[in-house]
């Protein structure tokens, strides 16, 4: 899996969240949860998606590294080695 | 056991006189039932083997010798009462209503009715208005009675023993276009319950519910429709009353539509119960409207080409069915 | 004893009337053999002295209620046999359009109130037609025919009790033939008879040999003129026979031939073109004439009923709710 | 030269079984004269011949079941010579195999009626289980009661469904297609906002607080609660559970005020005509704040009966079906009180209007680290602004107090609850 291909899911995932939202026009370092308006139970269920499609296992102290797009793609990156 | 080849009226026939040889409490009462062997000779040669005793020729007086037969039954006796068609049975509904199906219940239970009433029915010979009607519905609305419609060799052979060994008023309707139908009997088949209904055709497309006369009519549409690749399961009712919703509402469950056929008129008619049953019981199951086809809205002409266009017809049902089916 | 004005003109009309119904009943059976005629058929040879001999003392004004074996009582009250043939072969053309068939004829103009197919069922209508005509004043009265199979019915005993009750004006005429379809009259009344059970309603009765047109005749005039007077309903016990079976379809098993043939030794047609030629009041080509006449009737009968058109199924619906009630 | 043919002697006869010829060929005949003897199911019935002549040839012997209208003879008319003797007669038609139903009478050919049988309408009444899917502009969607179950269930919009059913209507096997379609669909074709009307919500949510505002006498109760035990346990307990199993403190907060209410049981139920009538169970409000705007409370049954666990799987199904439309209108009319909370983002406190015909609302304000005094020393806490809105015509300040004293004391043991 390249960086691309996960960074596409890592969009997908907030896109379910928040299916109104213009993934284009966020920015990568930006806190997530300001942008797009995500609440504790949101950003549970994004953390839910991703441990379930990618098999990677999150925990809540983890939970600070990926409030960014590139924090999590970063933090993704390193937990599969990839 | 070879299968043996007989008719409807035969049937009838032989169920009588088993009934009447094996229970000395049963006799049979009834207009021309004896000496003139019965309006549609079901009972002919009865009178001659069993005696004036236990055929019982009435004078033309229906309200009188039905209310006979339910004090007969009251005082321990099992009568079998022909009305000779369901259009006479108008003068004993009284009888019928006000006594037979509410002295059980109103006599907080001292006295049962055992009796059983059976009553040719349906149009389709041209016997104009008064002699046309198909009343089963009716029946069907009253507590405390049970209604059969045998429309098979073997129901018309062996229901009668079941009704008789029934605590309660039994009323037969036998469409009198089935006399002379003619097959194989079962031989396997022993006895038959009156309760349940039964699925004649599978098919998993449509459900076609119906009773009585109805049935073969409703099986040459199933046929018809076959040809369109639609495959119509058909259910026989057999029993009015009490209904057997769930062998209906488990079809519809796996067809999603449903066409009842009734020769009864629309409104207020069994099959409107039977309709709003599945509306109650099976709502989120249907994909379509419920279908009915039913005779029309008028006194039964005696012309035939009126009476055939006022009845239901093998054309119509399918019609009604594929209108439901939509594009296949 | 009212006497019948027996000239040679009414004898003539007497005798052609009843042949009239007997030709019209064997074509009947013929074509109904030939699935020409279909549903139920009860044929009326052996009564016709009874239509006939009651018809005379009839005036236009008054009803007629009859039962399912109703030819008879049709053509002598003047329907003609085009319209009942027409009827019976389910055209149009028939007096009810096809829809009623041989058991139920109507016809409004000559007030005939139709057959009815359940027995008994005739007489409260007859009862109600009779109030309605003395309420308006009409002066007319109501002839109810009926068998005897029909006073096992409970609405004998409640048609008869209200009619002199209020002193209705119903000529109550019971076509005695013996059987009540398979039950002879022994074995279905405790009362065998039937005359006898007016008078627990207190209503005038007698009974009449129906197998002659001029007796029965007398009767009728004896119980319309005491109907006319205000006296309330009359009943008339006409004694007769049926020579054909119950309906088409039964074996006759209920009765023996010979009694069959012995009654049409003394039939009503036999008995009264008997009479005349012995008594030199009726000639042989008067006889010749009438069969012509009644053949040629018949014959035109059955071509108006072949060329007849059926209903359109588009009218099925039409006339189960009346716009208005006709004038 | 004529037939004499097997009469029809009733409605329902067939066939006839010849029983005797009372005549001989050669015999003369008039119109009248009974010829034979025909047997049926209802007896022997003598037969007439209804033309004069002489009788030719028998064609049918006794003992012979034929159909009615089948040549039995063949009668000379007076006078006609005897005929050669012709072809031997071809048999009598065989007669027809008994066919295992009855002969329908054969009917004329009747055209299906032009009028096509009357289909009863589908009866209109609005489906009982599952909100009304009006499609924008309020057109009522012709939908069959399956499809519309199984949209439900794949919380699928209705409103841009073409049906192929009757008339239009949107059939089963139309859902089935487009929940296919849907799944296929590149990422990018995301389904908007799904399920309410906003503006519909708008309404309904006005409607409701300007009647609470107007009706009911609210009196307010704040609290300040410590929660630092309850995050600590709260911690240990999400560092051994996976993802789908964690725990938020949005669950302790519903089983806490679940439990006391149980203590305070005037405050859990519905003011009703003029009278309090209390709640079957204790079923929490959940106030859900709407993607895009607008509010709703759909309801967590028996929430004192539920564990920790069922709680948090309860509110993340209830967020879920909330956002895609799929609640139950049963879930949304039966919570007996409400609890709101604005969660990380929201204000420090937070004091709710009571959505009538409750008669409370428990409000959870954000989660903040305060000064706290410790045993007379000052100390650091997370702590969150807990108050209560209640209506006064069904309890009084002093029971309200007790609620929030409860909540924070079980708020004090996070193991327990």
């Amino acid at each position: 899996m390249t960086e691309a291909e996960l960074r596409q899911i890592v969009l997908d995932t907030l896109g379910d969240i928040a299916p109104e939202a213009d993934l284009a026009a966020l920015p990568p370092g930006k806190d997530l949860r300001e942008e797009l308006d995500i609440d504790s139970m949101d950003f549970l269920n994004f953390v839910i998606a991703l441990h379930e499609k990618l098999g990677v296992d999150i925990p809540e102290s983890d939970y600070p590294q990926l409030v960014t797009l590139d924090g999590a793609v970063a933090y993704l990156r390193n937990k599969l080695g990839i | 056991m070879t299968p043996v080849r007989i008719t409807y009226r035969e049937c009838c026939r032989q169920a009588i006189r088993e009934a009447i040889l094996t229970d000395p409490r049963v006799f049979l009462m009834g207009e021309d039932v004896g000496r003139y062997g019965g309006c549609y000779a079901v009972t002919k040669g009865l009178l001659e083997e069993l005696g004036e005793d236990r055929i019982r020729d009435t004078p033309l007086s229906e309200s009188a010798f039905v209310g006979a037969g339910i004090g007969a039954a009251m005082a321990g006796m099992r009568p079998i009462v022909e009305i000779m068609t369901c259009n006479f049975s108008l003068l004993a509904l009284d009888q019928i209503l006000n006594n037979a199906a509410t002295i059980p219940h109103m006599s907080g239970g001292q006295f049962a009715v055992p009796l059983v009433i059976r009553m040719a029915t349906g149009a389709g010979r041209q016997l104009a208005a008064q002699h046309s009607h198909s009343l089963e519905g009716w029946y069907a609305h009253i507590p405390g009675i049970k209604v059969l419609a045998p429309a098979t060799l073997e129901d018309a052979r062996h229901m009668l023993k079941a009704a008789l060994a029934d605590p309660n008023p039994v009323l037969i309707f036998e469409h009198m276009v089935l006399y002379n139908m003619e097959g194989e009997l079962d031989p396997t088949i022993e006895a038959v319950d009156i309760a349940s209904a039964k699925v004649r055709r599978r098919g998993q497309d449509i459900t076609l519910v119906t009773y009585g006369g109805s049935l073969f009519k409703t099986l040459d549409a199933a046929a018809a429709l076959a040809q369109d690749g639609i495959e119509a399961e058909v259910i026989d009712l057999r029993s009015l009353r009490p209904l057997d919703v769930a062998t209906v509402v488990a079809s519809v469950a796996k067809t999603r539509r449903v066409v009842i056929v009734d020769e009864g008129w629309k409104s207020g008619s069994i099959s409107a119960e039977i309709g709003m049953r599945i509306v109650e019981e099976a709502f989120f199951e249907l994909d379509a409207p419920i279908g009915r086809v039913c005779s029309a809205e008028v006194p039964m002409p005696y012309a035939a080409h009126l009476e055939q266009a006022a009845l239901p017809q093998p054309a119509t049902i399918a019609a009604a069915a594929r209108s439901l089916v939509g594009p296949a | 004893m009212t006497k019948v004005h027996l000239d040679h003109a009414h004898n003539l009309h007497l005798l052609k009337e009843m042949i009239r119904i007997r030709r019209f009943e064997e074509k009947c059976f013929e074509l109904y053999q030939a699935q020409k005629i279909r549903g139920f058929l009860h044929l009326y040879d052996g009564e016709e002295a009874v239509s006939v001999g009651i018809m005379q003392a009839l005036a236009p004004q008054d009803a007629v209620v009859a039962t399912y074996r109703e030819h008879g009582q049709a053509i002598a009250r003047g329907i003609p046999m085009t319209a009942l043939m027409a009827e019976m072969y389910g055209r149009r053309e028939g007096c009810c359009r096809g829809r009623g068939g041989s058991m139920h004829i109507f016809d409004r103009e000559r007030r005939f109130y139709g057959g009815n197919a359940i027995v008994g069922g005739g007489l409260p209508l007859a009862v109600g037609v009779a109030l309605g005509d003395r309420m308006q004043e009409r002066g007319s009265l109501t002839a109810c025919f009926f068998g005897e199979g029909a006073v096992d019915e409970g609405e004998f005993h409640e048609s008869l009790n209200l009619a002199n009750l209020w002193r209705l004006p119903v000529l109550f005429a019971c076509e005695n033939n013996l059987y009540a379809m398979g039950m002879r009259l022994e074995r279905a009344e405790a009362e065998p008879d039937i005359h006898k059970k007016a008078e627990c309603y207190r209503i005038p009765s007698e009974v009449v040999d129906g197998m002659d047109v001029v007796a029965v005749e007398a009767a009728a005039r004896r119980a319309v003129d005491s109907i006319r007077a205000g006296n309330g309903p009359y009943f008339l016990e006409c004694r007769t026979y049926r020579f054909r079976a119950h309906s088409m379809f039964d074996a006759q098993l209920y009765r023996p031939k010979d009694e069959i043939e012995e009654w049409k030794r003394k039939g009503p047609i036999v008995r009264f073109q008997g009479w005349l030629s012995e008594n030199a009041l009726l000639h042989a080509d008067e006889l010749e004439r009438i069969e012509v006449e009644v053949a040629a009737e018949v014959d035109a009968a059955v071509a108006f009923a072949e060329s007849g058109t059926p209903e359109p199924v588009e009218e099925l619906e039409r006339f189960v709710l009346m716009d208005a009630v006709p004038a | 030269m004529s037939a004499f043919v097997m009469p029809s002697l009733g409605a329902d006869m067939e066939a006839g079984t010849l029983v005797e010829w009372l005549k001989r060929p050669g015999d003369r005949v008039e119109r009248g004269d009974v010829v034979a003897v025909v047997d049926t199911q209802k007896g022997a019935i003598e037969i007439e011949i209804f033309e004069a002549g002489v009788l030719d040839r028998i064609l049918v012997q006794p003992g012979e079941k034929v159909p009615v209208g089948t040549a039995m003879a063949t009668l000379r008319s007076n006078g006609a010579a005897q005929e050669p003797e012709p072809a031997p007669p071809q048999p009598p038609p065989e007669a027809p195999p008994e066919p295992e139903r009855p002969p329908p009478e054969p009917p004329p050919e009747v055209p299906p009626p032009e009028v096509p049988p009357e289909i009863t309408p589908p009866p209109e009444q609005p489906p009982v289980e599952v909100p009304e899917p009006e499609a924008k502009g309020g057109v009522r969607v012709r939908i069959s009661p399956a499809a519309r179950r199984r949209a439900a269930a794949l919380s699928l919009d209705l409103a841009r469904l073409r049906g192929t059913g009757p008339e239009g209507a949107v059939t089963l096997a139309d859902i089935e297609a487009a929940a296919v379609a849907r799944v296929s669909a590149p990422p990018s074709g995301r389904a908007p906002g799904v399920g309410f009307d906003p503006a519909a919500m708008r309404r309904a949510i006005a409607a409701a607080m300007a009647r609470s505002k107007r009706e009911i006498p609210h009196y307010y109760l704040t609290q300040t609660v410590d929660l630092r035990r309850a995050l600590t346990w709260l911690e240990a307990a999400n560092r051994d559970r996976p993802p789908t199993e964690r725990l938020l403190p949005a669950a302790l907060f519903v089983k806490a005020t679940a439990r006391a209410l149980r203590k305070v049981p005037e405050l859990n139920g519905f003011w009703e005509k003029d009278a309090f009538r209390p709640g079957a169970g204790i079923h929490i409000g959940w106030a859900i704040a709407l993607r895009g705007g607008g509010l709703i409370a759909p309801a967590i049954h028996d929430a004192d009966r539920k564990s920790l666990a069922e709680l948090m799987a309860a509110l993340r199904d209830l967020v879920q079906r909330a956002r895609t439309g799929g609640l139950k209108s049963s879930e949304l009319t039966d919570p007996t009180i409400t609890v709101t909370s604005l969660g990380e983002r929201g204000a420090e406190t937070v004091i709710g209007i009571i959505y009538p015909p409750q008669v409370a609302i428990v409000g959870f304000g954000r989660i903040v680290e305060h000064p706290w005094a410790v045993d007379g020393a000052l100390a650091v806490r997370p702590v969150v602004s807990l108050s209560l809105a209640a209506d006064h015509r069904a309890s009084d300040g002093h029971r309200g107090g007790l609620l929030l004293a409860e909540i924070e004391r079980l708020l004090q043991k996070p193991e327990a609850l």
